[in-house]
């Protein structure tokens, strides 16, 4: 039990301080979980407490000192946690590193950040770091987390975690620790707390400087505007270097007092979370499309019966679940019949994935679905949107609760102003979780940060009649078309994405007179589509070039342009004229990055006859494309790519709003 | 208060001192002879396993190495010679006895119990080393419920030692081979063994599963200082592994050395020559 | 569907090994329980007494013993008449010589006898195994019946060769001879099954119990490991002999009152506990009482329907019901040979998968 | 020869006999284990369901006669004068291959691949099966069996016998039930006949094919499924004639079921799969068995033959686990 040393009457502004506090005001209540030789292992925040002072004492006999920036490579253990707040608790930065970046990307961050020390998980991590020592002038110790294969590694600087505590542990009984709380106490919340690296899509990363105050007090408005407290419980399974989780798993959960828990391994995070059911929960719109499609895919194999019951459920949560979960007024017909499903559908399916205790959960990072994102509140789940970004200490918007949209990311966050440019549409807030700088970086720091504190976010958007933000593209991608309306191919790409037999989208618009589109089948989906309705064909390309498909393309773009049409900003941006590819997009034909993304640029060279036809007027092209196989070999394919033309919605945003 | 288990808490699967210290003889095979009804099976082979040491016995086919393993665990009982382990020589042992001295073994063909989960097969590996009656078990709150967690906490090390966290509640009959082969060798780890028999750990295994395999041998005998003796087809694992070894051939020793002196050993060359093996 | 174990998660390995992992089953089990002992005592009555409980209690206990050398250790036996005739004589001699013992005590000490006689019986187990072993037990079960029969001293002396129970208490409450109230001889039998299906969890789940399993799996690789045969065979010899033992003794003082040992004890018994095992379950608690209660309300079913709706001859019934009980068994054996358990299990894998087929 | 010896003389010759009739059934026994592995535990109402059937055709019964009277409230019995002797035995034999087809089609088929416990599980419940349906098709009333076989001592035997003795003696011959000896020169027929068909006919071959390996005899492409209606079918027939032995010589009831028991000791001392075992573990336990009872029997207070056979086989197999004519067995691992 803490003797504490805190100062009367004053808040805690660093993370160590709010341990000191948790031991007291929590000293039974658990603070960690790890999932580790078949249980899950406790501590309490009095635990946690002795834990971290012996690692934090045995750090400081190590050498380290105010100031000393410190690596963290590896996943989600505890005492990688611990090492955060031991770190802090002498006045040192952490600095987490993504663990499963390879060595030459490591080397950088460790060599910019002038780390003296690495804690590492493993093994594999310590090897990493062994590798590039030569490089590494300022790196003069390595600890490590996991003792096994560490038998034969007898450098001097290479020490375990385990015999470091052991050491705090007997300098504390032999000297107490009435210095280290007094450290503590002399903690202030405008110093450096941790640097986060991004890894920016251009250039070098970058380490954002963040402060305890950044982190603090978005924690606590955090946790205000969602009622976080003390009883949450929370799966901590993303990157450590991922300022999100250095948010919800570190910064939330020392000022709110709530349990973090750590996966068994980056396998079992699945069932892990179904034993713990999470409270609150963070997850990337792809984890939600899997789980999603994972749903989709086993319930295709259930029983005739069971599946119509199945689907019955669900089409009913898609008509009343939302409205319930808003608190909106539901006859009670569809109350009765929605808690029959709760117990034969969406009960055992929050069950299965974890979810049965979620208070809130938030998806972040890109568009979600909005099909997915219904998905997910229908079934009852506090699922809602945020917008944030590493240098604001994550939070920018957030969606409150019963203002829930699919294509928006919420009002602005306690404490943050928001601004969009007149001229480039660009976002721009301000907020007390706004970084100090870029380390080492002023140019950087300058050119992203304005003397008055705005932060430029790089990404376009609007705010909606109801005072929500809209993120529509990278501003620098945002253009205009002939006629003046703005032009945002990714907001469109997306919207045309979200369809299942849409793998990828192509727009095209910047100084032309009007929108088109390059589509892209999803082969899986579209086949299964075939087959259902007894469609045939040989070949990829024969299927992109059937008339029903076509038809069914129509359809889906036609839906979209009905969607641009009521709003705003995108009215005059609809798509006039659209073709069905003759082939899938490759990256080893150059057409994707290696992670799938678009090059648009590479694209319209590639394939000017066709963008040309596109906006000539004629109904088909003939096209000859030269691809890479499988094997190597190179070839050319040839085809005859039909365009179609589109009827234009006349905008409807005007008479919503009147509604 | 909650406990804890540390993950990084040094561990040796073995039994604290068995009285001989590394590099003695632990155990010696003196001029032992076998036959079944008149076929024999094993003809005067001698041979010593030190301490500490991964010993390998290799030959053809029937050249009688399982046989030398069941006699060695006492399975067996040859009809001459003696076997001496850990100083004592040893009379007609029954081969739980051989195991309650410390002598653990995996088979050539897995012999899991096929009707227990991974987590419980592995506790049947430390049943030499329970000591409850069975009056405190019927009660199993207090001394019975004690010692099944204190024996769970150093399985579960097995367990993570291995790697086999993700299927500790699977039946082992639902398993693939190669991991039912890592369960049988927690099986007999979890035995705190002096001395590992272990036949053809690697039949059947494609080459990833046989490098894991090599890699848990060497770390069991390096982590935990166990001695190892272990059969193998693949000389190119026994050359990798062992530290000597003892080479038969239609039941008798026709090798005995270093991994080198063997390969050049030109009886060992033609007894390999000369049959045909798999 | 009903499960919902999210949440549902262990810090210690004392929560991870409990009996019923998950919460709902533990509700579940929790809520039997206090229907079987606070609230089926206030409603019955003497028909479902000796028609069905008491005999579903007493041959739940019988399965269990016979569960635990068969299921659980692998050594079929065919004796288990012979073991309850032992138990039961054992009882009415330890009653007859000491009237003022309590009765509990009296049905503990019939176990233990017969345990002692089964580990006579178990010895063939060391070195012959199966069907072998099998018929050897038939031995037993023809030698006891023998014995019982041929040595008045065992019936003392009675001209009918009838052995009968005499009245007993505990509390000063019957719960033996014709005075004895339903509700008192139901929570007797319901209290002893209790107890010692709880004991058999405890024995089946640590050392013991796998020491038995590994001997069922495969004796040469246990012992190889450690396991001694001769101690595994033998523990489950008594262990399970002590259960039959028990049931016998219930058998005879509390549901039967009085028993002709030819009669009360012969191979059909033997043959009706392995059926229990069989179709409940081998290898599993729980199946040791689907199977009890399956085979015992069966003839029962079979008999209210055919003698008492249609008002067939009972000869008549009694053959149909016997031909219906064979080809029963036949049917479960076919639809699922692992038993009423197996059936429970793939439900319940069912039920927490739910709404997923897998 | 003293009459002591007359006598023990005589006593091992009804043992001989009675053990002819054990190894007719152990036969059965033994014929299914060797084809398919199963312990069919039903051998003996099998034999019994076959004598009642035998006697219900030679009497004229309508089948299921009570249930009939019980259902409608008719009351029917006969049908008439009943078959010959030899179209009655014809006729269930065909019931007992007509059983094998639908035990196979039913029953067998569905338990492939099952644990041997199981299957036999299944037997037991087969015999209670058969026992209900025989009694509820025929009544369970007890019934002779009259296939025009001798019965009564043989005369001529007890006058050769008898000048076998001292004048003196008061000794009147040995007792031969003639029955027993047409038992005994049937028993004799039938296992030739089998050997015979076993040797020298395909399916003979076949069989011994499957009996020493399953796998194999299923690559070289033997339809096990057939297999296991002919074995039924000869196990079937097997139980007939025991049927007819033991049903002429004390009355069709419920307690011939039982001789199914006196062949188990019979088993494990011959070995499961041997049918030299069979028989002579029939003989070896058929001539102790009378021995225990004349000369232990009055010792211990008689009525020891139910148990005896079951501690001479135990005591046997102690010493040689494997049986009379197993090989030794080398355990491997």
């Amino acid at each position: 039990m803490p003797k504490s040393g805190q100062k009367a009457g004053r808040k805690p502004v660093t993370f160590p301080q709010y341990l000191v506090l948790n031991a007291e005001r929590y000293a039974d209540r658990t603070a960690m979980r790890h999932k580790s030789y078949g249980i899950w292992q406790s501590w309490s925040w009095a635990e946690l407490f002795e834990e971290i002072r012996a690692f934090s004492l045995g750090l400081r006999e190590l050498g380290l000192k105010k100031g000393d920036k410190v690596a963290i490579v590896g996943s989600n253990r505890p005492r990688l946690y611990w090492s955060f707040c031991a770190i802090q608790a002498i006045g040192g930065v952490p600095v987490p590193v993504y663990a499963d970046s390879v060595a030459e990307e490591m080397v950088y961050v460790l060599e910019h950040a002038e780390v003296v020390m690495a804690i590492c998980q493993d093994q594999e991590q310590v090897d990493k770091v062994l590798t590039m020592q030569d490089k590494l002038t300022s790196l003069q110790r390595v600890l490590y987390d996991e003792v096994r294969g560490m038998r034969d590694y007898d450098q001097e600087h290479l020490f375990s975690i385990d015999s470091i505590q052991a050491r705090g542990g007997e300098i504390f009984k032999s000297s107490g620790d009435a210095d280290w709380l007094e450290a503590i106490d002399q903690g202030e919340g405008t110093e450096l707390a941790v640097m986060l690296y991004t890894s920016g899509t251009t250039g070098r990363p970058k380490g954002v400087m963040l402060s305890f105050d950044n982190l603090v007090i978005s924690a606590l408005n955090g946790n205000a505007f969602d009622h976080l407290d003390e009883h949450e419980q929370t799966i901590a399974y993303l990157p450590l270097a991922w300022v999100g989780d250095h948010i919800f798993s570190y910064a939330q959960a020392y000022t709110a007092g709530y349990c973090v828990c750590c996966p068994e391994s980056p396998d079992t995070v699945t069932e892990d979370r179904r034993e713990i059911a999470p409270t609150y929960f963070f997850a990337p719109p792809r984890v939600f499309e899997i789980l999603l499609t994972q749903i989709m895919v086993r319930m295709e194999d259930a029983g005739k019966p069971k599946k119509r019951m199945f689907d019955s459920f669900m089409a009913h949560a898609r008509k009343v679940g939302e409205p319930i979960l808003n608190g909106e007024p539901v006859g009670l017909a569809d109350r009765i019949k929605y808690w029959i499903g709760e117990i034969l559908v969406y009960g055992p399916l929050k069950n299965r994935m974890g979810f049965s205790r979620l208070k809130v959960g938030y998806t972040a990072g890109e568009a979600i679905g909005p099909e997915i994102f219904r998905f997910y509140r229908a079934l009852g789940l506090n699922l809602k949107q945020l917008y944030g970004q590493t240098e604001a200490s994550v939070y920018i918007t957030a969606q409150p609760d019963g203002e829930i949209r699919a294509d928006t990311v919420g009002r602005p966050s306690p404490d943050v102003e928001i601004r969009i440019d007149d001229a480039s549409g660009e976002v721009l807030y301000r907020s007390p979780g706004v970084f100090l700088g870029y380390y080492k970086n002023d140019e950087a720091t300058r050119t992203t940060k304005t003397e008055e504190g705005w932060v430029h976010t790089g990404d376009a958007g609007f705010f909606d009649q109801e005072g929500h933000l809209k993120i529509i593209d990278r501003a620098k991608d945002v253009g205009k078309l002939a006629n003046g309306n703005l032009f945002a191919p990714k907001y469109i790409e997306n919207k045309l994405k979200f369809f299942p037999n849409i793998k990828e989208a192509v727009a095209f618009g910047d100084g032309r007179p009007y929108c088109t589109v390059f589509l892209n089948i999803d082969l899986t989906s579209v086949a299964s589509w075939a087959e259902r309705n007894n469609i045939s064909y040989g070949s990829y390309q024969e299927l992109a070039a059937h008339p029903e498909v076509y038809r069914m393309m129509e359809e889906h773009v036609d839906q979209v342009n009905r969607e641009l049409a009521a709003e705003e900003m995108m009215a005059g941006s609809q798509i006039h004229r659209f073709l069905v590819l003759h082939k899938e997009l490759d990256a080893d034909d150059g057409e994707l990055t290696r992670t799938q993304k678009v090059r648009r640029s590479f694209i319209s060279e590639r394939y000017e006859p066709l963008i040309e036809a596109l906006y000539d007027g004629s109904t088909s092209k003939h096209v000859e494309t030269e691809v890479v196989f499988e094997d190597g070999r190179k070839g050319k394919i040839a085809a005859t790519v039909e365009i179609r033309e589109m009827k234009e919605h006349a905008p409807s945003f005007a008479k919503e709003a009147a509604e | 208060m909650n406990v804890h288990v540390h993950p990084t808490q040094e561990f040796r699967f073995m039994r604290p001192d068995d009285g001989i210290k590394q590099g003695d003889p632990l155990l010696v095979v003196d001029n032992i002879s076998l036959s079944f009804g008149g076929v024999k099976a094993i003809t005067d082979i001698s041979f010593d396993i030190l301490k500490g040491e991964i010993r390998a016995i290799i030959g053809p086919n029937g050249a009688g190495k399982t046989s030398m393993l069941n006699v060695i665990n006492g399975f067996y009982h040859p009809q001459k010679g003696t076997i001496t382990f850990r100083g004592q020589k040893r009379s007609r042992m029954r081969p739980h006895e051989a195991a309650n001295h410390g002598i653990a073994r995996t088979f050539q063909n897995i012999a899991l119990f096929h009707g227990m989960s991974v987590l419980d097969n592995i506790m049947t590996g430390r049943i030499t080393l329970m000591k409850r009656n069975m009056l405190w078990q019927a009660l199993w709150r207090g001394p019975a419920e004690t010692e099944e967690i204190e024996n769970r906490e150093i399985v579960e090390r097995i367990i993570d030692f291995l790697e086999i966290e993700h299927i500790r509640k699977t039946p082992v009959g639902r398993l693939p081979y190669g991991l039912q082969k890592r369960v049988e060798l927690g099986r007999a780890l979890a035995a705190e063994p002096s001395l590992l028999l272990l036949d053809e750990p690697m039949a059947g295994m494609n080459l990833e599963e046989k490098e894991d395999m090599s890699r848990y041998i060497l770390d069991v005998n390096q982590q935990f200082g166990t001695t190892i003796a272990l059969i193998e087809h693949d000389m190119g694992v026994v050359m990798d592994l062992s530290d000597r070894v003892v080479v038969l051939d239609y039941g008798r020793k026709i090798g005995d050395g270093t991994p080198d002196e063997v390969r050049n050993h030109q009886d060992v060359i033609d007894a390999y020559l000369g049959v045909s093996h798999d | 569907m009903l499960y919902r174990e999210a949440g549902d998660f262990k810090t210690t390995y004392r929560a991870d090994e409990q009996t019923f992992p998950i919460r709902s089953e533990r509700w579940l089990f929790w809520t039997v329980m206090v229907l079987a002992f606070a609230v089926v005592p206030f409603f019955i009555n003497d028909y479902w007494n000796k028609a069905v409980l008491v005999p579903f209690l007493v041959w739940a206990l019988a399965a269990l013993g016979l569960n635990i050398l068969t299921g659980y250790c692998g050594q079929v036996s065919l004796g288990t008449g012979g073991f309850m005739a032992v138990g039961a004589f054992a009882c009415y001699k330890i009653m007859t010589a000491f009237p003022d013992l309590n009765m509990f005590i009296v049905v503990v000490l019939s176990g233990f006898v017969t345990a002692g006689v089964g580990i006579l019986f178990g010895l063939p187990s060391l070195r012959i195994k199966g069907f072998y072993l099998a018929v050897a037990t038939l031995a037993a079960q023809f030698f006891l019946i023998w014995v019982f029969n041929k040595f008045p001293w065992f019936y003392n002396y009675s001209a009918s060769g009838q052995i009968t129970a005499p009245e007993r208490t505990i509390l000063g409450i019957a719960v033996t001879g014709p005075n004895s109230l339903p509700w008192a001889t139901y929570l007797f039998c319901l209290a002893i099954v209790f107890v010692f299906a709880w004991v058999a969890r405890n024995l089946t789940r640590g050392r013991m119990g796998r020491s038995w399993m590994a001997i069922r799996d495969m004796d040469i690789a246990a012992e190889i490991i450690g396991v001694s045969p001769l101690r595994a065979k033998l523990s489950a010899f008594a262990v399970s002999s002590f259960y039959i033992g028990m049931a016998g003794a219930l058998f005879f003082s509390v549901y039967l009152g009085a028993a002709e040992v030819t009669e009360a004890f012969g191979i059909d018994k033997s043959f009706l506990a392995l059926f229990m095992v069989i179709i409940g379950g081998l290898g599993s608690i729980l199946g040791s009482f689907l199977g009890a209660g399956f085979l015992v309300l069966l003839p029962v079913l079979f008999k209210n329907i055919m003698v008492n709706q249609f008002g067939w001859p009972t000869d008549v019934a009694a053959h149909l019901q016997i031909m219906l009980i064979g080809g029963l068994i036949i049917f479960f054996l076919i639809v699922e040979p692992h038993g009423l358990a197996q059936l429970w299990r793939l439900t319940k894998e069912k039920l927490r998968l739910w709404p997923f087929p897998y | 020869m003293s009459t002591q010896f007359l006598n023990f003389i005589e006593i091992f010759i009804n043992g001989l006999m009675a053990g002819i009739m054990y190894s007719l059934v152990a036969l059965g026994f033994v014929l299914i284990f060797k084809a398919s592995g199963i312990f069919n535990f039903a051998q003996g109402v099998m034999a019994l369901f076959a004598a009642l059937t035998l006697v219900g055709l030679q009497t004229g019964q309508v089948p299921f006669s009570h249930l009939i009277n019980a259902i409608f409230g008719t009351d029917i019995h006969d049908w008439g004068p009943g078959l010959p002797t030899f179209l009655a035995i014809l006729l269930t034999l065909v019931v007992m291959i007509a059983l094998a087809w639908l035990l196979e089609k039913f029953v067998l088929n569905h338990l492939i691949n099952q644990e041997p416990i199981i299957l036999f599980m299944a037997t037991i419940g087969l015999a209670y099966f058969l026992e209900g349906f025989g009694d509820l098709m025929w009544g369970s009333d007890v019934k002779t069996l009259d296939v025009g076989l001798p019965s009564g001592g043989s005369f001529w035997w007890e006058d050769v016998t008898r000048t076998w003795a001292p004048e003196d003696a008061d000794y009147w011959g040995m007792y031969i039930d003639k029955l027993d000896i047409s038992a005994t020169i049937i028993a004799v027929i039938l296992v030739t006949a089998l050997s015979l068909f076993s040797q020298y006919t395909a399916t003979g071959r076949a069989l011994r094919a499957v009996a020493d390996d399953h796998q194999a005899a299923l690559s070289v492409g033997i339809s096990l499924r057939k297999i296991w209606v002919i074995v039924w079918s000869i196990a079937g027939f097997v139980a007939l004639v025991a049927g007819i032995m033991w049903g002429s010589k004390s009355g069709v009831q419920f307690s011939l079921s039982l001789i199914a028991l006196k062949a188990l000791p019979v088993l494990i001392l011959g070995g499961f799969t041997s049918i030299p075992g069979a028989i002579v573990g029939g003989l070896i336990i058929g001539v102790g068995e009378k021995l225990a009872e004349a000369y232990i029997g009055p010792m211990v207070g008689g009525a020891i033959e139910n148990w005896f056979a079951y501690v001479v086989a135990l005591a046997f197999l102690l010493f040689r686990p494997q049986g009379l004519f197993g090989d030794r067995i080398i355990e491997r691992i």
